[in-house]
């Protein structure tokens, strides 16, 4: 028998496309990250009381809290679907390594969820009187963190996927593990509200990234394998 | 039997396969082998470990003790994946996408056997008109014949199938018969899982009767 | 076969390892704590008070050798979750997560007496202090920790899950440990000195020391003890189990 | 500068989690050990049910074992 192998490309381009159809069959669903996040800030304008002085001194720290926390919800997502209909046991079947899978769906996951997210925030930044000179550097650092923080809590996701509620412990296993991104996200944002240089933090966060995309999807997968016994 | 005895080494061969859930034993030690052209079937009462075995063998768990060799070589993960088609009980196939999506997805993810598109494999497993379907509309036969049809353009030569008769109807069952024969005239083998008799391809078949171990109880 | 590898193969024997932590639990448990006792009395009673903080620098006796232990329990725990995940070995599934609530204790301790000791000098029960955060997220991790093994229904998948996420926390902690630091020098925090800038007198340092030293005994009670209780809770069943509960001789094996 | 309260406070935290920690080891073990004996005088009153003991704990029982 002569087998049609798939490369890495190749089961790359087949997971993505199918990400994508899924996408545009429930595209209604791509919104609600973002709407969550909407609402998250319209209700710490609400609870702070509209200054515009007062929501400008907090925008960036906000900004960052409502994009962490509609990430957060959008976690349990990533490998759930796949682990109840069997999708997972058939990647771990493909002759592809399950860690590729994984960096595949999780970059598609982020780019579904964290990027209408990321296009929404100038929005967001208007609606929190953001001082205008800090909007790049918030553009850049969560560019830099979103995917980082998708990485991460893709190792959390794996972890919890084999039960059937993870629920709140999902945000218990994800949030100290969120902590160094929100720091130096969030830090930036201050720091060039300060007058200091965000460089350093941003450069941080691009190292982290560049580790996490190594490191992460090879313990999620090993994760996953343990889920799955 | 020495080794002598045949030229090729049998396409599957387990030796001393045991496994253990939370120190409970669910199978084993197991001995067996299947040769390229023949079909093993395993049968046993419910929580035997048919299933636990076949997931074992698929690489989806890890064996406790023993050795599976494909081919005459240790099976590692890299050939159990080109290796080895399994069908287990959850189909993997997203409600969301149509039956033809879902066929092409998995061909991209697993592979498919040169010479088949997945247009033809609809057509052999009845499913031909079905093709744009969302696969959360057919019904539970209809998705196992979508699976069949996965099973059938996988280019792996050694199949298994953990109850492959379960939600099919008579003409479903002779596909899957028929299904099987062609694979094993091909120079394949299969591992089938039932627990009963009442169905087994019309081939070369061996028989590997798995009983539920006794648990080790106090005094 | 060595000797030592043999003797830690006997150890990995469920039985076995019932009778070794039953018989030296005790034993590590009553050294920890005359070590502690005499480390404690030390600590309140014979080194004078400082000249800068009075005698709620007493307090630091334990805080210092709790938040010691909290850190090193965790990576005890991430190093034997290693060792789990990679050769399979079911003793050291256990032993890691037996560390959890041990370390979670520590952190607890290290937490409170911080915001104790912080009251008086800070004039606060809990300031943004980098070594606190720190601890408040260490304890953050030991929980998830906890909640994942207990969370999980299969106790082996349990705990190997468990044993990654320590991994994946001793990996990030040096990391959370900086940014929190960063974060405080952005936002013009100080840090106090736990001990005074002149190198201390040793008279001072001796408590500390036995202190350091019977919270390590006392730990490596907890962690047998706790490991023999996990021990028995999986083996529930078993002959040995009920030969032990019913008083009757272990069958030697 | 008299700090007494805040060291008692202190010591007692650092007595009250060790000791609880010490406690509730010995509540387990105990409680596993009467888990056997009364496993074990339930199979001595019942020697002609033969075959596997029921698991009695609900969580031991894995839920895989439902779908095996």
């Amino acid at each position: 028998m002569i087998a049609v192998l798939p490369g890495l490309p190749g089961a790359a381009r087949a997971l993505m496309l199918r990400d994508l159809r899924l996408l545009w069959r429930r595209r209604g669903d791509a919104f609600q990250p973002a709407l969550f996040a909407l609402l998250v800030v319209v209700l710490f304008a609400l609870a702070l009381g509209g200054e515009a002085d007062t929501l400008a001194r907090v925008a960036g720290a906000v900004l960052w809290l409502a994009v962490l926390l509609a990430g957060l919800l959008a976690l349990d997502t990533l490998f759930r679907g796949d682990a109840e209909d069997g999708s997972l046991e058939q990647w771990m079947l493909a002759p592809v390594p399950l860690g590729w899978l994984v960096a595949v769906r999780t970059f598609m996951h982020w780019a579904t969820t964290a990027l209408p997210l990321l296009l929404a925030t100038p929005f967001l930044a208007e609606l929190m009187h953001l001082p205008r000179g800090q909007l790049p550097v918030l553009m850049a650092s969560l560019a830099l963190g979103t995917p980082l923080l998708s990485l991460l809590g893709a190792v959390v996701a794996a972890l919890t996927v084999g039960m059937r509620r993870s629920g709140i412990l999902v945000a218990l296993l994800a949030l100290p593990l969120y902590v160094p991104v929100l720091v130096f996200g969030a830090g930036s944002v201050a720091a060039s509200a300060q007058g200091l240089d965000p460089i350093g933090a941003l450069l941080l966060l691009g190292a982290g990234l560049v580790v996490a995309l190594v490191l992460a999807p090879l313990a999620a997968a090993a994760a996953i394998r343990i889920a799955l016994n | 039997m020495t080794p002598t005895d045949r030229p090729a080494p049998p396409l599957l061969q387990a030796r001393g396969l045991r496994f253990a859930r939370n120190d409970e034993p669910v199978f084993g030690p197991l001995d067996f082998s299947v040769d390229a052209g023949e079909a093993l079937l395993v049968q046993g009462d419910n929580g035997a470990g048919k299933t636990t075995l076949l997931r074992v063998l698929a690489g989806l768990l890890r064996a406790d003790a023993g050795e599976v060799d494909i081919d005459g070589e240790r099976a590692r993960a890299a050939r159990r994946s080109r290796a080895i088609a399994y069908l287990g009980h959850l189909p993997g196939l997203k409600a969301d996408l149509s039956a033809l999506e879902n066929l092409n997805f998995l061909c991209g993810l697993q592979g498919r056997r040169r010479g088949q598109v997945p247009e033809s494999a609809m057509a052999i497993v009845g499913l031909a008109g079905y093709e744009d379907t969302l696969a959360r509309q057919l019904s539970a036969g209809q998705k196992k014949r979508l699976s069949l049809a996965r099973l059938w353009l996988s280019p792996a030569p050694l199949w298994l199938l953990d109850e492959p008769y379960a939600n099919l109807d008579l003409a479903g069952i002779e596909l899957v018969n028929r299904m099987v024969q062609a694979q094993l005239r091909a120079g394949g083998a299969a591992l089938v899982t039932t627990h009963g008799a009442y169905a087994a391809p019309p081939v070369r078949t061996r028989l590997l009767m798995l009983e539920r171990p006794i648990l080790e109880t106090a005094a | 076969m060595n000797p030592i590898v043999r003797w830690f193969h006997k150890l990995g024997s469920p039985p076995y390892f019932d009778r070794f932590a039953a018989r030296w639990a005790p034993w590590a448990y009553g050294l920890g704590l005359l070590v502690m006792l005499w480390g404690a009395y030390g600590a309140l009673f014979v080194v004078p008070a400082d000249y800068q903080q009075g005698d709620s620098f007493r307090i630091l006796y334990i805080h210092v050798p709790s938040a010691w232990m909290s850190l090193f329990v965790f990576g005890l725990m991430a190093f034997y979750a290693a060792i789990a995940l990679v050769w399979r070995i079911k003793l050291c599934e256990i032993l890691a997560m037996a560390c959890a609530p041990i370390g979670a204790g520590f952190t607890l301790i290290t937490l409170a007496t911080g915001s104790i000791w912080g009251k008086p000098m800070w004039g606060t029960w809990w300031d943004w202090d980098p070594r606190l955060t720190t601890e408040l997220i260490l304890l953050f991790l030991y929980l998830g920790v906890i909640g994942l093994y207990n969370a999980i229904d299969d106790r082996r998948a349990a705990a190997r899950a468990a044993g990654l996420l320590a991994i994946v926390g001793v990996v990030l902690l040096p990391v959370i440990r900086y940014s929190v630091v960063w974060w405080n020098s952005l936002h013009q925090g100080q840090t106090i000195r736990l001990f005074g800038e002149s190198s201390m007198d040793p008279s001072m340092v001796q408590p500390l020391i036995w202190m350091i030293v019977g919270t390590k005994l006392w730990f490596i009670g907890a962690l047998l003890a706790r490991a023999r209780g996990d021990n028995l809770r999986r083996e529930n069943g078993k002959a040995w189990v009920a030969a032990l509960a019913t008083g009757k001789e272990t069958p030697a094996r | 500068m008299s700090y007494l309260d805040y060291v008692i406070a202190a010591y007692a935290v650092f007595v009250l989690v060790l000791g609880w920690d010490f406690v509730a080891c010995r509540l387990q073990i105990g409680r596993e050990l009467r888990n056997a004996r009364r496993r074990a005088a339930r199979q001595a009153s019942h020697p002609a049910s033969a075959g596997p003991a029921p698991r009695q704990d609900p969580d031991t029982q894995s839920p895989s074992e439902l779908n095996r």
